[in-house]
């Protein structure tokens, strides 16, 4: 540890999310076994009893989400970690977060997909999931890691809009990032968001603030006598599923306090944009090689730049627009078929040139290969 | 209205959704005559499935959450582990606790998890209008089973039982006062302790299944269909048939999940 | 600089933990860059087990290994499949020669050890020739001080097992033979400056 | 246990669902002939029957629409 | 019944897909009640066993979908029905139904969300989630009736297409259409994909031919010796999960079988668009108010016209681009916060002025709505 | 190669993925075999979970598929019923079977079809890596319980029966010849037939929960804990403790789900 | 010629069936176009019930009500929630004058007749109020001509109940009451031509 | 039952878990000192002993890579 209390480790992705979980206030955790994030449950298995806090191991994802609600009303900042499959299984229970308002974070690692698919192989292919994945409209916070140091940063993060919005935040993690052991610099003096307790006073506790978002977080038995409804609901929480203007409003705010508020979560790395021509536009793992391909582009003189999203949604439609408006050739590698790279396309609304450069099967996209694109760009090569 | 249900209901949600003569509410007021003998409504987590039976907590003044069809049991596990003293009671229906929701029922008892899960056997899906539920008699017609149930049902308290349930009950909709202890017996319980609640449900079990019994012929229906245990004992298979057994089922002692964790917690080494 | 280290062999014979060893010895004690990736699961079980060591100066990029600076060969299915991959002139292969017999044509510079043979014989446990094999790595190149090595087995490994290990790993340091090594090199030799 | 109950049946949350009347061991609770604003059909004490103060009819009104006053003499 | 063959009635929209599926050949439904889906169960009970085939109520809609996928294999034709919180529940059957071109019909009456929501009320708010609820990439087929006859013709359309693509294919009706009480034409000479056991000879199950389709469906126990697999696996069905290659290829080729022939999938009603300045892109039951806002439009000499999508995915990227260059604006009015209106803007490219016409809260536009929509677009009035 | 093997295996997916000494292969030649006595691989769907276990029909030359986590015995219940001569044999692990897929499994026996259900009990998940599972014992180490495992695990015969498997019996992977006459019985079991097969699974269990037992020792531990039911009929209590009994546990007749319907389908009411 | 009708009251009323028998008649025996539609589920369980059948001769486009041109209530919830909808000069209301005592301001026409005590004293079975007011609206309108509800009656109820339907159905022909009816009216009047 | 028995251990498959060797009645199986290509331990017959036929070798051998041949004389 050093004088500023940090102390510096070589763990992988996994293990650097556990302990930013821990560090952001995380004292439950409920899970289920699966490749590539079991390591999370096991590292939260020897680490929450530590510091007070609770694992489960439960029968199912579904369970395992639940317990998380449950705990989060309980008191407890609380997470669960899983893959592709299990990630699926959750979506009713994820939708009923964002329902209820339920802080919480569910990291997924992502593997190849669909079905078992490609238990320990990586990709992107989850991020759609992330933000449709569950039934009706409600809008999530999702953040995308690239390394292990940002495995543990990110999910300080998480956790700390998981409370200031109220909503179900995920950590989209990928076997890469979640097995990749590297340098981790961790503690010191971190930004956490502590969990304040509402007043009492005339309380409601689904009224919201005038931004949309509510005040605070209250827990049972601590005198509020909660209602806590999955079926639409007034300021009360009192249900009101067959009242058309009650249920208008509250799944409208329920959008908008993600949407209005962006600014406040838009979290991008800017690199060599002021004069790109050409702007690879990254997320997770997928960003190590872009960034490097536009170094070594820029060596060779080619005005080459990327816009690396930490948070991927919201998706930040205003930042993607402006670049698209600065930019000839938008590129997107993923490790998918090609999915962000159609918000991408949406936002640059023909004003740019956007390129999808999509790889399946688990290999991570080499920087010669997405150099390439980049210098096909410029050579006015390939097109939308 | 009484006096317990003015003390302990929450006024600005009534009126309550269910149908006329559901034993439902009968459950429910006999649940808050045990609240008020017991001094327990500060301490209350309750936990309501989705179904009829799982809109009951909503209408008690104490914290109360209503989460989703099945999942109630793991929402209250989330609510017990985390503060080990408070007293958390699941609503559930017989479709919601051992229907979509068996595998978290199963496992909760395993644990024996202190929770006090009170299951509502109507016999049918009543709130998405009468269906086949895993308690529906063999033969019986439904709004999915129209030739008969081809399946047999489930005994949810030998269920309880075999899957780990340290306290299982049953009564009836027609035993308020039986309920009232049960319920006091099933809270003070350190363990999974599970009541299941035989009612009628006239509009939807009564219309397909009883062939339009009225709520009174209904309850006096399952009066007649149950035998006390004690008294079960000393009867022949043959007078047993068709029977069902009520009062307390089992009642025994396992190690207890909340507390094997705060032994983990506290460092022990289990 | 950017040097990539790939040590291959089968399920079991502690493949992974010598690039643990690697990536702590260069990351923790060296305090550098490092990206360790590995063959993983319950899928890689019974077969062919890998485990890749980047280490950089700079922030890392691209973590995984394109083309190994070093390989570490504990089988002779890992030395087929990646022995190929390496740059003739400037890449090096370390291999057991306990397990590999069989040495394929069109390899770089090659280096030699008994390491599984030195771990039955001399160390009655045959896991510890992944050590003998990070010794020989310490001598052949200068990816990490042998001193670091030495320290990362300290910190990582279980203390009833430390000296065994780190007595392997002195074991291969010494043993190892191939091109530009004195025959019986003493400590110091191949530290990183 | 006789005394002097008063069984109040509120017309607000009764549903009319009949069950009181069954259970009552005295039969004193009888049809009113009188409907709530939802339409339902109103019990009401029988007032040539004595009730007991039981509180059955309580217990098993599912709407807590029963209360019965009154001391035991 | 008429000379034809053809019987009309009067039934609600979930009625009538009961019997769409019958007359396609379903023989096998596995379900679990929902409102407002119930009815579909229930009827299915009653008629399945009337035509020898099989009706089971699982213990949940996990055990439906892959019920489903079991009996599919069996040999029988297959589907399953429920809304918003048990579709969430099948996400996972489903990617497991793409990933082993498993054909089979999941029938989604949507009713208001997200969590428990609005169990008694409409929305068209699942439709990403069709596409995009299970994790891995995966594309499925999804049809919007707006009526009940189009429940009928629809969902025998589901079930050809189906067979045709061997996919999971939505049909995405909502509780109005479900609930509504229309006059139905039914039977007749109806077009009916009937199942083709494949030849034995040299049979590789997972093989396909040039348009990436594979060619008919062998049943169990009919001497194939199948091997179904839910992880990537190649042309015989042999597991190879860890190969980057084969594993790239057969997500490519599960993604493109539907991608690439989507002109044998696009279904689309055009009304009034020749000359048409505004029209209104719409499905399922808002297509209805459109359609009327339209000829109240026209019957006041403005140039309005509809594109109305009965196939809502794959989504017709080049019907919608080419739709923007004729028309100046195209609205989008939407039972949700505004879904589909992405993909119209992202095909439009800044070509046409998109207007979302967003509702929540489970009320059907009202014609007027859509029509002062129209208005204000022919005046300029609103912008993208 | 044996001869069984030669005949019965997909030689195109070898080698089987199990680690070295894992009973599961074991399992699988008994398998083998029964089928070559009853001459029955035409008319075989078999059924995999996911986990080491669920692998097992792949390597089958038969009709098989392998389904999702928990997911097996729904599969299987759609195979049945729309030919309900095929013989379905659902291969799963115990978490798969009564973890994840506990519900499935309770309702298959609950509707007692006629599936033939193998278990394979290693008391851990070992294809994620050992972690623990409904079976692994109170106070065991694993990756998931590094303080001991706080949890009661299952009986999972004593599941199965209360949830009415009509045939119910424990073998160990010690005993393969036992288990060929059991497979074949459960086959011929006209309901829902189970047997729990308790295997070594060294490379997890024996990491993480034995101290490190390599198979030959695992194996003997596993012979040594069990005793036959009929010897166990004679056993004092106090040597009981501990001993898990194997053997046919339980066998009945109750109207099996498949027959049921066609009952219906024939117009039958029932 | 598009035609809105409403017809609302209690839970438990037959309002739902009374819609159906309205939509079975317009569309399947009079073979025009119809859509009906209903307050739903569990939840309208106890509370109020509504019932909407929209006819007309082409197709159905927007299928709900906008505002209703007949109205029959049921319940006094009923007519305060539906009747102030509706047009005050086209529209028409009928209300269960059994059941009904107060009646709101700013009405349209209102047409009575005690539904609910006919069904009960000269049907002994409340249940069939629901044909009384169907009856009545054959009477004041042409929506469908009451031949035709008499064959959707003998087409969608159970033969049992049939004859009992049919005649409460000519009953509540008979005793509506309002603007511009002959005190006894004789079938044939309020036929669709 | 005696008879001349043969123990065929394939190669190929056997994973060197020593089942067979710890279940034989008669300790027939032996160590080989071989491997295989996967790095195995192979087992054998040991020469100075007499298999009996009696197939449990087979029967436990999870990788199906034993046979033992011959007739029971
Ligand atoms: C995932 C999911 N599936 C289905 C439903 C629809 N649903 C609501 S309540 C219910 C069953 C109610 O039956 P039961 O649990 O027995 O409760 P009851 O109404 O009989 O008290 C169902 C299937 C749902 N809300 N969520
Ligand atoms: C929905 C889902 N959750 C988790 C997993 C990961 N997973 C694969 S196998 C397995 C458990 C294996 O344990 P068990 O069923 O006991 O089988 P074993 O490997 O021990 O034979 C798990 C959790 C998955 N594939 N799918
Ligand atoms: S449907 Fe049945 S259980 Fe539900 S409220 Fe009505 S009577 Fe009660
Ligand atoms: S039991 Fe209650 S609700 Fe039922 S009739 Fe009597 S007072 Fe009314
Ligand atoms: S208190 Fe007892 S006696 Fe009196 S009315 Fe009620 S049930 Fe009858
Ligand atoms: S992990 Fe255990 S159960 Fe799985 S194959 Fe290996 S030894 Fe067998
Ligand atoms: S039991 Fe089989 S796999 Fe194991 S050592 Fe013997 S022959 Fe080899
Ligand atoms: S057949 Fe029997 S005696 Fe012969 S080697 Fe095998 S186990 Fe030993
Ligand atoms: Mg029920
Ligand atoms: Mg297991």
């Amino acid at each position: 540890m050093s004088e500023d209390g940090r102390t510096v480790r070589i763990i992988q992705g996994n293990e650097a999310t556990v302990e930013g979980a821990i560090a952001a206030g995380c004292r439950f955790f409920a899970g289920y076994p699966i490749t590539p994030a079991s390591e999370i449950a096991e590292l939260m298995s020897r680490r929450l009893p530590r510091v007070g806090g609770t694992f489960l191991q439960m029968e199912d994802e579904i369970a395992s989400i639940n317990a998380v609600i449950g705990a989060t009303w309980g008191g407890a900042k609380a997470c669960t970690a899983s893959s592709g499959p299990g990630i699926s299984l959750m979506q009713e229970g994820v939708g009923y977060a964002a329902e209820t308002e339920t802080p919480c974070v569910i990291i997924n690692v992502m593997r190849g997909g669909p079905s078992t698919g490609q238990p320990t192989l990586s990709s992107q292919q989850d991020v759609y999931q992330a933000r449709y994945g569950g039934h009706g409209d409600f809008e999530i916070i999702a953040l995308a890691p690239s390394s292990a140091q940002e495995a543990y940063d990110l999910t300080i993060k998480a956790f700390n809009l998981a409370e200031e919005f109220r909503v179900p935040v995920y950590v989209l993690s990928d076997e890469i990032v979640g097995h990749t052991r590297e340098r981790v610099v961790m503690g010191g003096k971190l930004e956490v968001l502590e969990r304040v307790a509402p007043s009492k006073d005339g309380y409601k506790p689904f009224a919201a603030g005038p931004d949309g978002l509510l005040r605070g977080m209250p827990a049972f038995n601590d005198g509020y006598r909660l209602l806590v409804e999955g079926q639409h609901h007034d300021e009360r929480g009192i249900r009101a599923g067959d009242d058309i203007d009650k249920s208008a409003t509250l799944v409208q705010r329920l959008n908008d306090k993600v949407r209005q508020n962006i600014d406040r979560i838009v979290d991008i790395e800017r690199i060599d944009l002021d004069d790109a021509e050409v702007a690879i536009v990254c997320y997770g793992s997928t960003a190590r090689p872009a960034m490097e391909a536009v170094q070594t582009a820029r060596s060779k003189g080619i005005k080459a730049g990327a816009l690396r999203l930490r948070a991927i949604w919201p998706f930040p439609d205003a930042v993607l627009s402006e670049l698209a408006d600065h930019t000839k050739t938008l590129i997107v590698p993923e490790m998918n078929i090609g999915k962000l790279v159609l918000e991408v396309q949406r936002t640059a609304g023909g004003r740019a040139t956007v390129v999808g450069l999509p790889r399946l099967g688990g290999a991570l996209h080499t920087p010669e290969e997405i150099e390439s694109a980049i210098i096909d760009a410029v050579k006015g090569g390939k097109a939308q | 209205m009484n006096r317990i249900a003015e003390q302990y209901l929450r006024q600005e949600t009534l009126p309550m959704i269910f149908c006329p003569g559901c034993g439902d509410g009968t459950v429910l007021g006999a649940f808050l005559r045990a609240v008020d003998e017991m001094k327990i409504s500060d301490q209350l987590a309750l936990v309501g499935g989705i179904g009829c039976s799982g809109w009951m907590p909503v209408y008690v003044n104490a914290d109360a959450i209503h989460t989703l069809h099945g999942r109630a049991i793991p929402v209250g596990i989330g609510l017990k582990v985390t503060r080990p003293e408070r007293k958390v009671v699941v609503f559930t229906g017989d479709g919601d606790a051992i229907g979509i929701g068996g595998n978290h029922f199963i496992h909760a008892a395993r644990r024996n998890v202190d929770l006090t899960v009170v299951m509502i056997n109507n016999s049918i899906y009543g709130m998405t209008g009468g269906q086949m539920a895993p308690t529906t008699p063999s033969g019986a017609t439904t709004q999915t089973s129209p030739y008969g149930n081809p399946e047999q049902p489930f005994d949810a308290c030998r269920l309880a039982e075999a899957a780990g349930a340290t306290y299982v009950a049953r009564w009836t909709a027609g035993h308020p006062r039986q309920l009232v202890k049960a319920f006091k017996e099933a809270i003070d319980h350190p363990g999974f302790a599970f009541i299941e609640v035989v009612t009628q449900c006239p509009v939807q079990a009564g219309r397909y299944i009883k062939g339009g019994m009225d709520a009174p012929e209904f309850l006096a229906d399952i009066r007649k269909s149950v035998v006390p245990v004690a008294q079960a004992e000393r009867m022949t298979p043959e007078e047993l048939a068709g029977k069902t057994r009520i009062g307390l089922l089992h009642r025994s002692q396992r190690p207890e999940l909340t507390q094997q964790l705060a032994a983990i917690r506290g460092g022990e080494k289990r | 600089m950017r040097k990539e280290v790939r040590i291959a062999g089968f399920g079991g014979q502690g493949v992974i933990l010598a690039g643990v060893i690697l990536a702590q010895a260069a990351g923790a004690v060296e305090g550098r860059e490092v990206a360790q990736t590995q063959s993983y699961g319950p899928e890689a079980r019974g077969g062919a087990a890998r485990c890749d060591v980047v280490i950089s100066d700079q922030r890392i990029l691209y973590p995984k290994v394109r083309r190994a600076d070093v390989l570490l060969a504990m089988s002779g299915q890992a030395l087929a499949k990646f022995g190929q991959g390496l740059d003739v002139v400037t890449g090096k292969v370390v291999v057991d020669s306990t397990l590999i017999t069989e040495i394929p044509e069109g390899l770089p510079p090659l280096y030699r050890l008994p390491a599984t043979r030195l771990a039955e014989e001399e160390f009655k446990n045959r896991i510890v020739a992944n050590m003998v094999m990070l010794g020989a790595l310490a001598r052949v190149d200068d990816t990490v001080a042998f001193e670091s090595l030495k320290r990362a087995v300290a910190e990582n490994v279980a203390p009833k097992f430390r000296d065994l290990n780190l007595a392997a790993m002195d074991r291969g340091y010494q043993a190892v033979e191939g091109p530009g090594l004195d025959s019986a090199a003493g400590p110091g030799k191949g530290q990183r400056s | 246990m006789r005394g002097s109950f008063k069984v109040l049946i509120d017309d607000k949350w009764c549903k009319g669902c009949g069950l009181c009347l069954a259970e009552c061991p005295k039969e004193v609770l009888i049809w009113s002939g009188r409907r709530n604003a939802k339409g339902y059909n109103l019990p009401a004490e029988d007032p040539a029957k004595a009730c007991t103060g039981c509180q059955l009819c309580e217990l098993i009104c599912p709407d807590q629409a029963i209360r019965v006053e009154g001391e035991p003499q």
